[in-house]
């Protein structure tokens, strides 16, 4: 079985992977709804509720404008943890194709470092995304991260 | 079953005392019971001592403040409009949330995320929401007064740009606390306003106690550090000092550079393996290179402070260490590195490059942390025995002028156990036989 | 936006990394200082001080023979908590070239063992490097690792 | 030094295995053997006993029907903490090429998430791997998972 795409459209989707892990663990909130598409789904769903087929999510971002209020509440409204993340995430795996569509899978672990400089392991999980490949860049046009650590420590600010 | 063995082994925490009036044995119990620190976080950090803060050049405006711990009291302490400093404990007087949640910052009014609580920089209440009610309902009653629902404070004084807090009701004076050794050999290093050049944390598996025997330990320091005593910056055969206060909990270690030769280092160093290796060269030797701050010769020095502080000299590097206890096994040690307002590129950058000789990751420091981890973990399992601290033998503890000596750490433990409240009942008792085992 | 490097190129960055921390992690320090050019910087610092702009590092080696200085040291001076380590880094993000040098990031996370074979999660940042493509092979000219797990556990002895 | 193997294969191996991973993150046992040849190897050992050259493994299957039997045992008769595993493996290093047999290495982390949400590291280590290039798709011939975190967290049931 060969990948639905060349190695060049592959790095592409590499890095868009590792730029949207970066621009949250730098705390570029304001580039996070970039990184989707207008009309882009955005949901972090408890494993136990996707397991048994349960549609509770902890956030569900429906379109940009969804993603942009949870930046802005998080810079002006929300009063959470001080702390700092970092992503490790996997290298992708390109599950299928539809014309400009790319579906894709990776897993992730997020660290969370509190003011002390003692970090903790704060989320593992896998994401089942769908990609649209656009001349410009590449964009989120779904993302579900399904998150195995849904015992959350603490509380979910900022996003996975 | 001799009367002190009874004693020591007392659970009444008001009874126990220490085993000997010399403080040459330290009951390992004091690195791991859980009430007993407990009861040093009441009577040594909120009891008769000065602890130290923060740098002044940390709290470079009005309003920049910077949170620690005191024990485990969290504590801000904040540069006012006047150029003072002022320190509460962050815990708010209504509902005791954590009122100031950032480590550093800089702000006028400090407002609890909870209720809305709001003190000034020093610690005042000055807003209350809903104080009257809302719409003629509900409110604080008439007899509330503001002005008796501040912020802890804490007793404020700094010297040399070094912020000390006590939180003790009346305390003395910290010059008449610091004592004049102390003094001396700040009014030493602290010659000119300073610079903050970043800072290093480490967590170390170890009572918090056992970092300040080994700081204050002359002993260990050309024995461990091997570095130390193949290039020189630190060796037991060097001209050196060992400087203890009045009350034996604060202390001073140096050593002067170039006061041996290596056919002394080599006869003291002869059934010490692998410790002098006259072979080992580095291979860029810059990293030792020191253009010194002072006329003395003064390579190492360490000052430390009952019960939190250290300052060092280590060639030019410079830093505050602040000792910060987690609990009966753990600390946590945080390093301010600074230099001087007035260096120029290439002396901040000797600071710079010599950062790798201490720290977490450093040359000579990194092996403190492994010392003290393994008598923590050794000490687990023991209910009676002690450790024997003698070198440089008994008797009063003072002032010597060389550096092979335990008698700063015999020093620490008599301030502790005084204010601790578990000083022998008798100066002068007589020192058990051995250690219990 | 596509990737300033060939795929070939990408997969020698990628190797790069892993057996950077192959050779750490099987204790062949030996081999860390050759995967660094003779006037490389290599530099731990506490992200406290890279988010502040102050300079203080933990580690800062100007060069290759401060590098073998370290190893030696390691080997022949210092005494520290014994150990294993695993270092555990995400694909590489080519952020930059300019001729035969390449603009490069990585997050990281090492995972520490003790003897009774413990694991604990010992450090967790990223890193931003420079890398030379020689035509043997590629060395780091620099390397800034900003490390989120400031409060060090015990002590930073095996490099990152 | 460049890579033994062309970008597709390389991309072969990469999604192997993070598929490998993901089969046994989403409990999908039965697929686990189908990643191996009939004659395969599986060897998991402790760190300690694979540095100082002892032959004691805790899992050690040998051909594809050992596999089966683990597979069976999980199901049918074994008893073992109830947990959700989350696979973090490192891009993989090929080290070598012999005919249509890869060698390659992998770092690899599992998470462990037990039913109330709480993750744990469960294992950290190294896997040394030899992969057959087969038309339809690659299969392991041998790996041999070195396993750093030998003080095993409970038990060790699910494969690594």
């Amino acid at each position: 079985m060969t990948s639905p795409i060349d190695g060049d459209l592959y790095q592409r989707v590499q890095d868009l992977y590792q730029n949207y892990g970066h621009a949250i663990d730098v705390d570029d909130l304001e580039a996070w709804p970039e990184f989707f598409t207008a009309d882009a789904r955005y949901c972090v769903i408890p494993r136990e509720n996707h397991d048994r087929g349960l549609p509770a999510a902890l956030i569900d971002c429906r379109g940009r404008p969804m993603l942009l209020d949870r930046v802005v509440a998080l810079r002006t409204a929300n009063i959470y943890n001080i702390h700092f993340d970092r992503h490790l995430v996997s290298p992708a795996v390109i599950t299928g194709r539809d014309g400009d569509v790319l579906e894709s899978r990776v897993n992730f672990t997020v660290m969370q470092t509190d003011q002390s400089g003692v970090t903790r392991l704060f989320a593992a999980g896998v994401s089942y995304d769908r990609i649209r490949v656009e001349e410009q860049r590449l964009r989120f046009l779904d993302r579900r991260l399904v998150l195995d650590t849904y015992g959350v420590p603490e509380l979910l600010a900022t996003p996975l | 079953m001799q009367d002190s063995d009874y004693i020591f082994r007392e659970h009444d925490l008001d009874r126990f005392r220490w085993p000997d009036a010399d403080y040459a044995h330290t009951p390992y119990r004091v690195f791991k019971d859980s009430a007993i620190y407990e009861r040093e976080m009441e009577k040594v950090f909120r009891g008769p001592t000065w602890g130290y803060l923060a740098l002044e050049a940390e709290l470079p405006e009005a309003g920049s403040f910077k949170s620690v711990m005191l024990g485990n009291t969290p504590v801000v302490v904040s540069r006012e409009e006047d150029g003072s400093f002022s320190a509460f404990v962050n815990r708010c007087a209504h509902r005791g949330a954590t009122v100031v949640r950032e480590e550093f910052g800089k702000a006028d009014t400090h407002a609890c995320i909870y209720h809305q609580w709001c003190y000034s920089s020093a610690g005042d209440l000055v807003g209350v929401p809903y104080r009257r009610g809302v719409s003629g309902k509900g409110g604080y009653p008439k007899d509330f007064k503001p002005a008796q629902h501040g912020l802890r404070k804490l007793h404020v004084e700094s010297y040399k740009g070094l912020i000390f807090g006590s939180l003790q009701n009346e305390p003395g004076t910290l010059m008449a606390y610091l004592g004049p050794h102390i003094k001396e050999h700040l009014d030493r290093i602290l010659v000119k306003p300073l610079k903050v050049l970043g800072y290093h944390r480490q967590r170390i598996s170890a009572n918090w106690k056992l970092y300040f025997e080994n700081i204050k330990d002359p002993y260990h320091a050309g024995l461990l550090h091997m570095f130390a005593a193949t290039f020189g910056t630190y060796r037991s055969t060097q001209e050196g000092y060992t400087l203890v206060s009045d009350g034996g909990g604060h202390s001073i270690v140096y050593s002067v550079m170039g006061t041996d030769d290596h056919d002394s280092v080599s006869e003291h160093y002869k059934d010490v393996k692998d410790k002098y290796q006259t072979d080992f060269q580095l291979n860029d030797g810059t990293l030792l290179q020191w253009t010194p701050d002072f006329d003395d010769g003064i390579g190492n020095l360490i000052i430390s402070v009952f019960p939190n502080l250290v300052v060092q000299q280590i060639l030019n590097t410079l830093a505050t260490r602040q000792v910060r206890p987690l609990g009966p096994d753990g600390m946590e040690l945080v390093w301010t590195f600074f230099g001087f307002e007035d260096d120029d590129d290439t002396l901040t950058d000797d600071r710079l490059r010599q950062l790798n000789l201490v720290g977490p990751a450093g040359y000579i420091s990194m092996e403190d942390g492994e010392a003290i981890r393994l008598v923590q973990q050794a000490i687990q399992g023991e209910t009676d025995a002690t450790s024997f601290i003698q070198m440089g033998g008994l008797g009063p503890i003072v002032d010597a002028d060389h550096v092979v000596t335990e008698v700063c750490t015999r020093g620490f433990w008599k301030q502790y156990a005084q204010t601790m409240e578990f000083a022998p009942r008798e100066e002068g008792a007589p020192v058990p036989e051995k250690a219990h085992d």
